[in-house]
């Protein structure tokens, strides 16, 4: 049982049309940029890819909206995109928005064997429609249920041989819920390190959560928003 | 005379307490990171994983694994802490940050905020919006008192799609500094040279004014 | 001859697979770590927050802060991590983890298994018991075929308080390796030289016996 | 605001007869051994302490039962106490018997704003009794309720000055979601750092989640189950 891809498309098979897949990040921070190319490549279509954000018009999750393989989106914030705006006001592409809190805890739920929960996001907007309201401590709360996915991809900065995560500053995000959430989950990582390398006390996302782990052959790290200050 | 941007911040900056964490949201808000008063220590909370923001990187700088919520890349200060989305929001929904400050399109009466979709344009998501109004004590609005058509964002009841339910606490704008109770607008105070019946014009809402409304100070 | 408690968890040790991630309980179970077969990549999880035990320390290298869940010293493997009991029991609630291996008081013939508490004495608490039998989709018992009385301890019903619910999915014994199936233990497999009437003889529930019943190959 | 006590008292402060306290450990294993004998020399009574075990005779809060301070025990495992099951037996001392999973995640719930959620953990026992069941895929669940307390007390191996707290191994165990849980949440570390000393990459408690800080006199670190093996 070897969890180390020997390549990005050993890494990636098994991924077909029409699966449910997690892609970590949040904008272009923390996302699977290698996985996504390969995406691309493998052609696979009619994904349902849930995901905080869709990526740029020319990066992440927007390269495989310009080649439409994504039929749905599950996600918070999709500002970024025009071929994503193109697509679903022309109704090609579904799109199921969720405040972003109850995403993460929808994945983490999914991951944990937690079917559902009580929230007070949403209520008494349009994201309630539906769904059971109940009171808490006076206050209404909707129940929101797991999320799960066929395969999830995440992003880590170093990963051991036994699947051992860890991220870097807010490039974590979305990535360790996901790495929960996944029936098969593959790591793509910055750098791969023998087991016993990470410090045991220090590991975000415990090997248990990985299936599969590669390293990442080239990243980016495209900046989205770069702002600085004057010396 | 109204406020600029500069001002609404500064105002606001003005309700930090010390040893709060406090979220801020993009535009408006952002800028009162700026204007701390002397003396607080106030810690910056950015829903997408991050603790102790300090200024914005300087130029070189830059690191594309550290950015807030507004994709902005930002630097941290000593005594910051990472996490993830899951433990972010458990930081908001479970009442461990003390004032949130948005931005809104409309605020009613009630509290009710509208601030992430227009009918019939493009939606791009609430964000974290949904979940930070849900949970947080204090909630500030920063905004504009009336939109570019020159209506009113203060009003009886929001048109546009909801975000949150009687859950805006406070509304600071160009003109004045309101506070939401019993369902009606309060005016604690006016820009300077800012007139009552002003801010009387431009807001829809139930608006109760007291006797004597004092100038802010900035 | 019946099995010693070494014998059952020798055989236990059997069911392994490569890559699994394995949760033992108390007793018996924790046996199982040291007859994992030649060549197998298992880790063993310990629901008080560690993945990738390893054995017990060497005399004068204990540590208070690494305990298993039975409050043992241990040491860990390369590899290993630590994590917060929340982490350790989605673990175990999603099913991340392949096997469970845990003592029981009764057994009945569609999986109940009661194994926390006997009415009247002091109830000592479930611990992790229910979360791991609730969740695991390979459960296996192991315990002695009869209690101190001499009384069957795989049974019809469970007569004890339940611990959970048509969960177990085999049992074995110093006498048999028992399948629940469709409401009742089938017969795999015997102790050396242990017959079938034995086991007949000491399992009060419903038995299927296949025409030929193996012994074990310890 | 300096989150750092000047003395274990005044990190105490404020605790009073009928509250509940999060105490955090697994048996004897990163439990807050100096605020636990602190609480003795307080003599707060009526307590209703959360604690996944309730110590041994004479240490951890098996101190605070011999002196009878304790009214109510909500915890998963309670095995090594006489005191315990004296008192429990003759009916002095409540005890709500809580599987561990659901006790994790009751705790990080409360500190999360999750007021419950649906798990399959007791269903089918006596824990499930007057509690809500609901089917999801195919299988019954319970519906648990948040925990929270008025303070959590929790022990960590390193602290800095803005309460951001690190474990060691697995003396972390119920420490963080007890930490998030707590009204006011009192962290008793081995080592005060200054803020900037620990690495924020690796904070397993971020000081949001603390608002009392102060570093234990004396750690005893009692072995309940010494093990060893030859060489």
């Amino acid at each position: 049982m070897n969890k180390v891809q020997p390549s990005i498309e050993n890494a990636l098979a098994g991924i077909k049309d029409g699966m449910t897949l997690m892609i970590g990040g949040f904008g272009l921070c923390g996302i699977p940029e290698n996985a996504i190319k390969e995406l691309v490549k493998m052609g696979v279509r009619e994904l349902t890819c849930i995901s905080n954000n869709a990526g740029v018009d020319n990066y992440g999750l927007g390269l495989l909206l310009q080649q439409q393989q994504i039929k749905k989106m599950i996600s918070s914030y999709v500002g970024e995109n025009d071929a994503f705006e193109r697509q679903m006001l022309s109704g090609e592409l579904e799109v199921d928005l969720i405040p972003q809190g109850s995403l993460a805890e929808r994945c983490r739920a999914g991951g944990a064997g937690i079917p559902a929960f009580f929230t007070p996001a949403g209520f008494g907007t349009e994201v309630a429609e539906g769904k059971e309201v109940r009171i808490f401590n006076g206050k209404p709360h909707i129940l929101e249920e797991a999320l799960t996915a066929d395969f999830a991809i995440v992003k880590a900065w170093k990963g051991d041989t036994e699947g051992n995560l860890v991220y870097k500053a807010t490039a974590m995000n979305f990535n360790p819920m996901m790495a929960m959430a996944g029936k098969i989950t593959i790591a793509e990582v910055e750098e791969l390190v023998p087991a016993g390398t990470l410090d045991p006390n220090f590991i975000h996302t415990p090997g248990i959560f990985v299936q599969r782990i590669f390293q990442g052959a080239v990243f980016e790290k495209r900046i989205e928003q770069r702002t600085v200050r004057t010396r | 005379m109204a406020l600029d941007k500069i001002g609404i911040a500064k105002r606001i900056a003005q309700e930090l307490r010390d040893g709060w964490y406090v979220n801020l949201g993009i535009g408006i808000p952002t800028l009162v990171a700026n204007y701390v008063p002397e003396g607080l220590n106030v810690e910056f909370q950015s829903e997408n994983g991050v603790l102790g923001m300090g200024p914005f990187p300087f130029e070189g700088e830059e690191d594309a694994d550290l950015i807030n919520a507004g994709k902005q890349t930002i630097t941290v200060k000593p005594g910051a802490a990472f996490f993830d989305s899951a433990t972010s929001f458990a930081m908001i929904r479970g009442k461990h940050v003390q004032l949130t400050v948005l931005g809104a399109m409309e605020v009613s009466e009630n509290g009710d905020i509208a601030n992430w979709k227009i009918p019939g344009k493009m939606v791009k998501g609430m964000g974290g919006a949904m979940d930070l109004v849900a949970s947080a004590e204090n909630i500030i609005v920063a905004m504009m008192h009336s939109n570019k058509a020159g209506e009113s964002k203060l009003l009886k009841t929001c048109t546009l799609p909801l975000t949150g339910v009687a859950c805006v606490k406070k509304v600071v704008t160009e003109l004045a500094v309101l506070e939401i109770q019993h369902g009606a607008f309060h005016l604690l105070e006016r820009a300077p040279g800012v007139s009552v019946e002003e801010i009387m014009a431009k807001t829809e809402g139930t608006l109760v004014i007291p006797p004597s409304v004092p100038e802010m100070t900035l």
